[in-house]
């Protein structure tokens, strides 16, 4: 299972954090620390693997971005390779072609994506295009909601006027 | 989003298009060389400015040196300099392209523009390629002479350089003379420190080979030559100074006349604002006055108040390094800080560094007088402060109870401290109280009680768990509880990490049996069975030579293990007086602030002429 | 031997190099930046690490300023406290050139980095770090001015702070007298300790090459001269001049003497150790109850002549980090919650000798108490003040005179103001 | 806000304009304001990411969820993930909104609720919300399947015992068609294996046969656009899947027959130049390995992994490495065949791919190839990075305990790691060196001059240090007078003073720590009896610790010299020789007491 997701920036700043087993703030911060010493200072050769506390830690570097996924011993490395690609193609095609930018003004809608693609730590949609008709769906319940809002109040406005 | 795909090569995006640039500079770079239309120096600047920025960021443009170097034939100052800086960076790795930076840098040294023959004079000392040192022994010779002091003052430094690159070289084309020479006459004064400077670390890395430098190197301690910079100190920057002021304080004087005189001379540096000066000066009178045990004394007098003053006024890292030195002074002259132990009180925002520092000058200016006060305040350190500092607070109490002054107050203190039930407070006491009572058994009663209370199950630091069993084993006879307490320990004996907490309690159960047999029994057997198999050798070493005292005989073993109660007078110093000594002598130095000797934290090749060996 | 630096460094706050000089060749930038990057790394809060650390037979000391870290390596036994101090006057220096130091401005100014670096230290030994004197030599800013083919001159100068030639249609003197009150006062409300630290501030606009004199009531010198000392000369600990000041004068007959630079300077500070009586004191009762709000009652009283005046009072009143919803009243001034500094800050424009003033706030506290609940760190209330045309030691000046060879008349302005340095009370 | 925070320069800075904003954050929260609520919890859980203090907005995200709106529950429910998880108690408060949220008409409403209670719910939430995901499984709109499957997991993970609720429905998952639904279908029953035996046996008899089909059915599919990645249909459903059958098959031989066939149709056709392949070959490797035995897959297999340890891909010969572990236990000689290869992997410079081989290293050696690989170890140790000298040290340590064929040798090589890396030592080996000694009664005299030798110029190891101070003391006189010298030996001539000179250097380096300070005193109590020359000296060493400020210092040191001065009579039966330590026991004992793990 993944036990949690982490984006860090190469400046080591954290832009989205997701942990599906329970951590402290003080442990949270402890990881995010050792983990952006130990996976930033990786050459860009090497392999995207880190053994971390018994753990494994899965990362793939998209532009300034680290997008790291911790998993158990047994787990399949390459496949979870994959689910990081399979998350920022879904995000790419979202924001249309995403930068850190739009992950640091909107990282709620790049929560509200991430929590269509994974659930307790585990996938839960292989296809990409349901992912995004689930989003849409939503957006746009919240759009007509602010729409009858707005229609509201100046129904109220004229009704005082 | 842009992906680096594992499997694909991940190079950085924009190498490609930078290998293109820098190809582009070379070009352009290439046309403005033998250009002399007008503003082309100012095109040059810009393309010499992306240059360097490109050098600084890392990326690699040593492919461009022939065009730098072609078109810094220029009188442009600004021009030269990002060239020398490029040149420097380069040249050192690449012997190829050092030999034309050479020719390049040689011309410059004989420019009509002074500004300029420094500036390549220094560039061409810094190369530092060993085999071209032969092309720096002209301009450095011409340099010492030069008309301008700034050559002169580049070229001093120069010698020292190429001494570093070739000693031969430079020995053989007798700089130093020439050093001494100008040192003596120069009317500039940095040109004259400089010479200092170079002939000291010259003469001093000479002096173990060579006899006749080991002369010369006493020769600067002369009388002449000192007097002659004592004469001229206020004509130097104030970093000189502190050089000048660091050889004087190596001079011997006569007698105590001349002591007086130099002392007076300097009296005024002590007014200084720059507090490196104030410090050298103050090495000076230390120093010179060792000797004279009254007038050290008055030079500690005399140096209080600037002392005080570079502590609270300046940055905190000022602040830090001078408070290593009032330790240092306060170890050797106790009585002389303390009527002024409130300046070592800690403001709400001073940085932990400085705070700890202060502590341990609280500590070590207690007396009779003022240890109520200073306790006082280190207990608002231990309930109010963060974690670090109640601990060093709680530290700095019991080192001030072991000193002795007042110690009934300080015990009352310390089982407050156990009442707060804060976890960090009460490990750290337990330690203190368990060094407290070996100095002080008469204590025992009090403490023993409050120490009772607490649970052993609450105690997780090695340390304060090391201190609680210990007590339990000494003062059995006090603790209802005691070898329950310890039949409990031994029963978890595996999960115990720390040897040394194993340790102790191989000894508390012996001490423990020694005094109640009967209801150890169970709990020295366990220990006993434990220690044997345990996996630290020393452990289980230990845990033998128990098994065979009580083999031998319990009432030896009782003997030896349990004496008759008897106070430690006095622990036995962690550093030797001559450790202490050493660090005195290297008073102004990183000795200080580490607390040891020079020797043992610098590499052999870089220890100073002055240092001691080891 | 003092030591000498191998390096310096100029990194950001993340510990990676920005720019480095090598002096010495002996420490290289790959070695220097992963340790320090893992020492500032190691430790949350870079503040708490001490400014010397000792790795591998390197010793790095460093200040930070900004983003920016300064740091010297060195491989030999080095004098601490002078490289820190030395490091410092490197800050001030790129900020005369650069206004503020800070990241950005080294990488747009980093050739001039580059020129100043080069003459600040040579081989590792410091040169100059004057601002007026490293002007001679660096060259890229004043390029468009002129370019000035004049070796430097500085050096050989008898009076290297003070250039010839210099104008003023009107000549004038400001001296400003400022004393800094120092005071802690522990929980019990004993005031553990108090000095106050004083300074003569002089800006000067003087043609020509000024001889200026000045006296004042210091004790040592009026009883030299055999005046009457009642009540009026005061004793000054370790005062220290700037160095203009002709120092050999001062020991003989206690007279300041000197020619002034131009502009503005420290012409002498001092320190004062005895016993003050906090000018404004403050008491303060905190009552929580139980976790939902807490109130605090404050007393401020003014303890000095009525016929004075402090000015700009702000009294910093600590809070704890989540409260909520102030709800102030004061009988004077008025009261700000800054949550930036977890405090109450009491401002008060106009607080007269003689007086007291009170305040009264309550905050409301969050039901839900924080995971980490931090062990009480408590800090304590903060006072800041000026008082003019006041000083806590006495000083006065009696005369300041002015000579110049063209015999022109200056006009000296002394001012004197005595205002809050570090003043903190703790609380109970 | 989030404009302020990235304009700052310093931590300083940034801290001030967060306390700022929480200050603001905290005063809109008591007054109630509506307008603002969910800007203020965006803003919240910004500042929450950044690390800071957000206990005070925890009951905003209470109050949002139970708020009507689709917006305000979205955000609210967003908050509660990110805010809270478990281990606070205000996470009760929430079970009654989350309970109506499941039962509500809006289908993206159940899936909010769906989404918090399987990222945080609580073992308590587990108990009390089961029923709700469980009648959730068999919700008309697949989408909330998927999301009630994954939170199945969660329930069954926190309450174990609720897992033979969901055993019917999790099957009935299998035979969907939606692939979210089969993909967290399949995961669940995965996981459901794993807590529940009965599970296990139940999808065994009733699932088998319909996975083998689905996977078959998946691999042999043609081009589907949504589902494809580098050519491959949906690769996590393969991944799986195959994760599934291998736990299906574990154990079970007749299971694992069923699956034979498509086991070797992936593991053959899978194509290998992209990454999503590569996943798929690897999970398939691993799920032959864990199946019964069936010696054709297994080739399959091995050679599957030869071909990733040869590719310049690290990604693929880290796994391969990985794989090869457990490769080793079902056929050590085929991965022998790649001892070379990964003996370089050792030495790579990526750490985690050296890592990974120095484990597998460890797996390799034998009796037949220790000496060679330790040789090429112990070089390595010379030139390794200080970070991997820990792992590299206990891995060599215990090779060498492992398979030593002589105690020469062993000895040898041990002195070789304590010299190159004594301080990276564990407790344990040097404990183990000690007694590997005391039973070599010829070695003893070799073993105490080496270590003399060793001493003088590796004296900053703090390892070998205890070891020498020990053995002078046991051994001390042979040093001296040089018995049992072995025929390779240089002769060394030591006095009773020079031995007694390296224990003297060793208590008083400035370095030494308190277990070598203790061993110290110790040796020098031996001593004092084994070398009456110098017994005046040693008690005046001794007594120099009777004042140390270090408890078990002065403690011994008194001891000791009561010993000496006042009970000489005995001092030669305490210091007798140590009595010879049992190795096997010892090492039965070790086996015992610490778990064998591959990874200390």
């Amino acid at each position: 299972m993944i036990h949690f997701v982490l984006l860090i920036s190469r400046q080591g700043k954290v832009r989205l954090t997701k942990w599906y087993s329970p951590y402290t703030q003080k442990e949270r911060t402890k990881v995010i620390r050792e983990l952006s010493g130990l996976i930033l200072t990786r050459g860009p050769k090497l392999c995207n693997f880190v053994e971390w506390r018994g753990y494994k830690v899965v990362y793939k570097r998209y532009a300034s971005l680290y997008f790291c996924m911790c998993i158990d011993q047994d787990d399949n490395e390459l496949e979870v390779l994959e689910i990081i690609h399979h998350f920022v193609e879904i995000l790419d095609r979202y924001f249309g072609s995403v930068c850190e930018l739009d992950l640091i003004f909107n990282f709620h809608k790049a929560y509200y994506i991430l929590d269509e693609v994974l659930i307790a730590g585990e996938l839960q949609e292989s296809s990409k295009k349901t992912v995004a008709r689930l989003i849409a769906a939503q957006d746009s319940l919240v759009e007509a909601a602010k729409e009858q809002a707005s229609s509201i109040s100046n129904m109220i406005a004229q009704a005082t006027k | 989003m842009e992906s680096n795909n594992a499997t694909s090569s991940s190079d950085p995006p924009s190498a490609s298009s930078r290998k293109g640039e820098v190809s582009d500079l070379k070009l352009q770079l290439r046309q403005l060389a033998g250009s002399r239309a007008p503003g082309t120096d100012d095109t040059k600047r810009d393309l010499f400015k992306k240059v360097i920025s490109y050098m600084t960021i890392g990326i690699d443009v040593s492919s461009v040196f022939s065009e730098m170097v072609m078109c810094s034939a220029t009188s442009d100052i600004v021009l030269k300099k990002m060239c020398y800086l490029y040149v420097g960076n380069y040249a050192k790795h690449n012997p190829d392209l050092a030999l034309l930076t050479i020719n390049f840098l040689q011309r410059d040294c004989k420019d009509e523009d002074p500004m300029i023959r420094g500036l390549a004079l220094r560039s061409l000392c810094s190369l530092g390629v060993a085999n071209l040192v032969e092309y720096l022994v002209g301009p450095l010779g011409n340099g010492l002479k030069d008309g301008n002091s700034y050559v002169r003052m580049v070229a001093a430094v120069g010698v020292l350089k190429l001494y570093h690159i070739s000693a031969s070289t430079c020995l053989d084309a007798d700089f130093p003379a020439l050093l001494k020479h100008l040192m003596l006459k120069d009317k500039d004064a940095q040109v004259v420190a400089n010479c200092l400077t170079s002939l000291q670390e010259i003469w001093g890395l000479e002096a173990s080979t060579s006899e006749e430098a080991a002369r010369e190197r006493e020769a600067l301690l002369s009388k002449p030559v000192v007097y002659y910079f004592l004469n001229r100190i206020k004509e130097f920057s104030e970093w000189a100074q502190c050089i000048v002021l660091e050889l004087v304080a190596k001079y011997v004087p006569t007698d105590s006349e001349e002591i007086f005189d130099i002392m007076n001379l300097l009296e005024d540096r002590l007014q200084h604002a720059n507090g490196a000066v104030v410090l050298a000066t103050i090495k000076v009178f230390l120093h010179m006055t060792l000797s004279m045990t009254d007038v050290h004394q008055q030079v500690y007098e005399r140096i209080k108040a600037p002392l005080l003053t570079l502590v609270s006024s300046g940055s905190p890292e000022q602040s830090y390094a001078v408070l290593s030195h009032l330790h240092l002074l306060v170890m050797r002259a106790p009585f002389i800080f303390c009527s002024d132990y409130k300046h070592f009180y800690c403001q709400y925002n001073e940085p932990f560094y400085v705070k700890k520092l202060k502590l341990e000058m609280l500590t070590a200016v207690a007396n009779e007088s003022n240890t109520y006060e200073i306790v006082t305040e280190l207990c608002e350190y231990v309930a109010n402060v963060d974690i670090p500092m109640a601990r060093e607070s709680i530290r700095a109490v019991g080192k001030i109870a072991l000193q002795q002054y007042d110690v009934n107050a300080i015990v009352d203190r310390l089982l407050q401290f156990l009442e707060m039930e804060k976890e960090h407070v009460t490990a750290e006491t337990l330690v203190l109280v368990k060094d407290l009572l070996r100095k002080y058994p008469q204590w025992s009663h009090d403490c023993i009680a409050v120490v009772g209370n607490i649970s052993s199950k609450n105690i997780q630091e090695p340390k304060a768990k090391a201190a609680l069993i210990w007590m339990l084993g000494e003062y059995a006879q006090d603790m209802q509880d005691a070898p329950y307490i310890l039949e409990s320990l031994t029963e978890n004996w595996d999960e115990e990490n720390s040897a040394e907490v194993r340790l102790h309690l191989l000894t508390a159960v012996m001490k423990c049996f020694l005094r109640r047999p009967p209801e150890t029994r169970k709990a020295l057997g366990a220990g006993l069975a434990a220690g044997l198999a345990d996996f630290h050798q020393d452990v289980h070493d230990r845990a033998l030579f128990y098994y065979r005292l009580l083999q031998y005989n319990v009432s030896v073993a009782e003997r030896v293990v349990n004496p008759p109660k008897q106070a430690v007078s006095a622990f036995a110093d962690t550093q030797s007086s001559e450790t202490k000594d050493r660090i005195f002598d290297e008073f102004n130095s990183l000795s200080v602030v580490y607390q040891k000797p020079s020797y043992m934290f610098t590499d052999k090749e870089y220890r100073g002429p002055f240092a001691f060996a080891e | 031997m003092a030591g000498a630096a191998s390096a310096l460094f100029l990194l950001d706050i993340k510990g990676r190099v920005l720019v480095w000089r090598d002096y010495r060749g002996d420490v290289s930038a790959v070695q220097a930046e992963r340790f320090f990057a893992k020492l500032i790394e190691k430790e949350g809060d870079p503040e708490s690490q001490d400014p010397v650390v000792h790795d591998n037979g390197v010793t790095y000391m460093f200040v930070q300023h900004n983003n920016v870290y300064l740091m010297i390596a060195s491989r030999q036994n080095c004098n601490a406290a002078s490289l820190l101090l030395f490091l410092h006057r490197v800050v001030d220096v790129f900020k005369h050139y650069f206004e503020v130091l800070e990241e950005e401005s080294l990488r747009d100014n980093f050739v001039v980095v580059y020129e100043l670096l080069d003459e600040i230290m040579d081989f590792g030994y410091p040169q100059y770090t004057e601002a007026k004197i490293l002007s001679e030599f660096i060259k890229t800013d004043a390029y468009r001015m002129e370019v000035s083919q004049r070796p430097p001159m500085a050096v050989t100068n008898a009076v290297s702070w003070r250039s010839e030639g210099i104008r003023y249609k009107k000549n004038e003197v400001f001296l400003d007298v400022v004393e800094s009150v120092n005071i802690l006062v522990n929980s019990n409300g004993q005031i553990i300790r108090s000095d106050v630290v004083g300074a003569l501030k002089m800006r000067t606009y003087l043609s020509g090459m000024p001889e200026c004199k000045l006296g004042l009531n210091d004790r040592v010198l009026l009883e030299a001269q055999g005046r009457a000392t009642k009540g009026k000369a005061i004793d000054l600990d370790d005062i220290k001049f700037h160095q203009c000041v002709r120092l050999a004068r001062f020991e003989n007959d206690r007279t300041i003497s000197f020619i002034p630079p131009d502009g503005s300077f420290d012409l002498m500070t001092y320190r004062l150790s005895t016993q003050v009586k906090p000018l404004i004191w403050v008491e303060a009762q905190v009552e929580r109850h139980s976790r939902s709000r807490i109130e605090i009652m404050v007393k401020a009283r003014s303890q000095f002549k009525e016929r004075s005046t402090a000015t700009n009072v702000e009294i910093e009143l600590p809070v704890p980090p989540d409260a909520t919803n102030p709800n102030v009243r004061t009988s004077m001034g008025s009261a700000s919650y800054a949550p930036e500094n977890d405090a109450l800050v009491w401002k008060i424009k106009s607080f007269p000798g003689g007086k007291e003033y009170m305040l009264r706030a309550e905050f409301r506290l969050p039901s839900i108490t924080s995971e980490e609940s931090v062990p009480e760190k408590k800090a304590p209330i903060r006072v800041k003040f000026e008082i003019p045309y006041f000083t806590v030691s006495g000083i006065q000046v009696r005369y300041l005179k002015i000579i110049e060879k063209s015999g022109y008349q200056a006009l000296p302005w002394v001012r004197y103001i005595t205002m809050a340095g570090e003043y903190e009370l703790r609380l109970i | 806000m989030i404009r302020a925070i990235r304009a700052c320069k310093t931590a300083a800075e940034e801290r001030a304009v967060v306390r700022k904003e929480c200050a603001a954050i905290r005063a809109a929260i008591s007054e109630n304001d509506q307008d603002y609520r969910h800007r203020n919890l965006a803003k919240l859980m910004f500042i929450h990411m950044l690390g800071y203090p957000t206990h005070f907005g925890q009951m905003e995200c209470l109050k949002l969820i139970a708020h009507p709106g689709f917006p305000e529950k979205r955000i609210g429910y967003l908050g509660l993930m990110l805010l809270l998880d478990e281990r606070q108690e205000v996470l009760m408060l929430v079970t009654n909104s989350i309970k109506q949220d499941l039962n509500h008409t809006n289908q993206y409403i159940v899936g909010l609720a769906l989404c918090a209670l399987g990222n945080i719910c609580s073992a308590e939430m587990a108990r009390d919300l089961a029923p709700e995901v469980e009648r959730l499984l068999q919700f008309r709109d697949p989408n909330i399947r998927k999301k009630a499957a994954l939170c199945s997991i969660r329930i069954i993970k926190k309450v174990p015992e609720l897992a033979e609720n969901f055993m019917t429905p999790a099957a009935a998952l299998l035979k969907e068609k939606h692939h979210g639904v089969l993909l967290t279908g399949v995961q669940l029953c995965t996981d459901m294996c794993k807590v529940s035996p009965e599970a296990l046996e139940y999808f065994r008899k009733k699932c088998i046969d319909g996975l083998v089909k689905v996977l078959k059915d998946l691999s042999n599919s043609p081009y589907a656009p949504e589902y494809d990645v580098s050519g491959i249909t949906d690769p996590f459903l393969h991944v799986r899947l195959l994760k599934l059958l291998s736990v299906l098959g574990q154990g079970d031989a007749d299971t694992s027959d069923v699956m034979n066939d498509i086991l070797a149709q992936v593991a053959t056709k899978t194509e290998s130049n992209k990454n999503a392949g590569n996943a798929i070959l690897y999970e398939c490797v691993a799920t032959i390995m864990n199946i019964e035995d069936n010696s054709g897959l297994r080739v399959l297999a091995i050679n599957i992994l030869g071909r990733f340890l040869s590719s310049r891909d690290n990604n693929i010969r880290y796994v391969a490495l990985n794989m090869l572990m457990k490769a080793i236990s079902l056929d050590s000689q085929a991965v022998q065949r790649h001892r070379a290869t990964i003996l370089e992997c050792v030495k790579d410079s990526d750490a985690s791919i050296r890592k990974r081989a120095l484990e597998l290293v460890y797996l390799l050696v034998n009796e037949s190839n220790v000496k060679s690989l330790t040789k090429d170890l112990i070089d390595y140790l010379e030139v390794s990075d200080t970070e991997f000298k820990g792992d590299l040290t206990s891995k060599i340590c215990s090779i060498v305990e492992k398979f030593s064929p002589e105690k020469l040798w062993y000895i040898d090589q041990m002195l070789k790691v304590l010299s190159e890396a004594g301080n990276f030592v564990k407790d344990e080996v040097w404990h183990s060196l000690i007694v590997v000694i005391t039973n070599a009664s010829n070695l003893h005299g070799y073993s105490v001059r080496s270590l003399y030798k060793a001493v003088q110029t590796a004296s900053e190891q703090e390892t070998l240090i205890r070891v020498t101070v020990w053995c002078i003391g046991e051994y001390g006189e042979m040093l001296v007078n040089n018995s049992g010298v072995l025929d390779m030996e240089d002769p060394i001539t030591v006095t009773e003073a020079d031995a007694v000179d390296v224990v003297e250097t060793a208590i008083g380096r400035h370095s030494s720590d308190l277990t070598t300070q203790a061993m110290c005193l110790t040796t020098l109590l031996k001593l004092s009896s084994h070398f009456p020359t110098c017994s005046k000296r040693i008690n005046d060493i001794i007594s120099q610790y009777k004042g140390s400020l270090v408890l078990e210092l002065q403690q011994r040191a008194m001891e000791f010299n009561s010993v000496i001065e006042k009970h000489s009579r005995i001092r030669s039966s305490l210091v007798e020789r140590m009595p010879v330590l049992d190795e096997a026991t010892y090492s039965g004992r070790r086996a015992g007491s610490v778990p064998t793990d591959v990874s200390t």
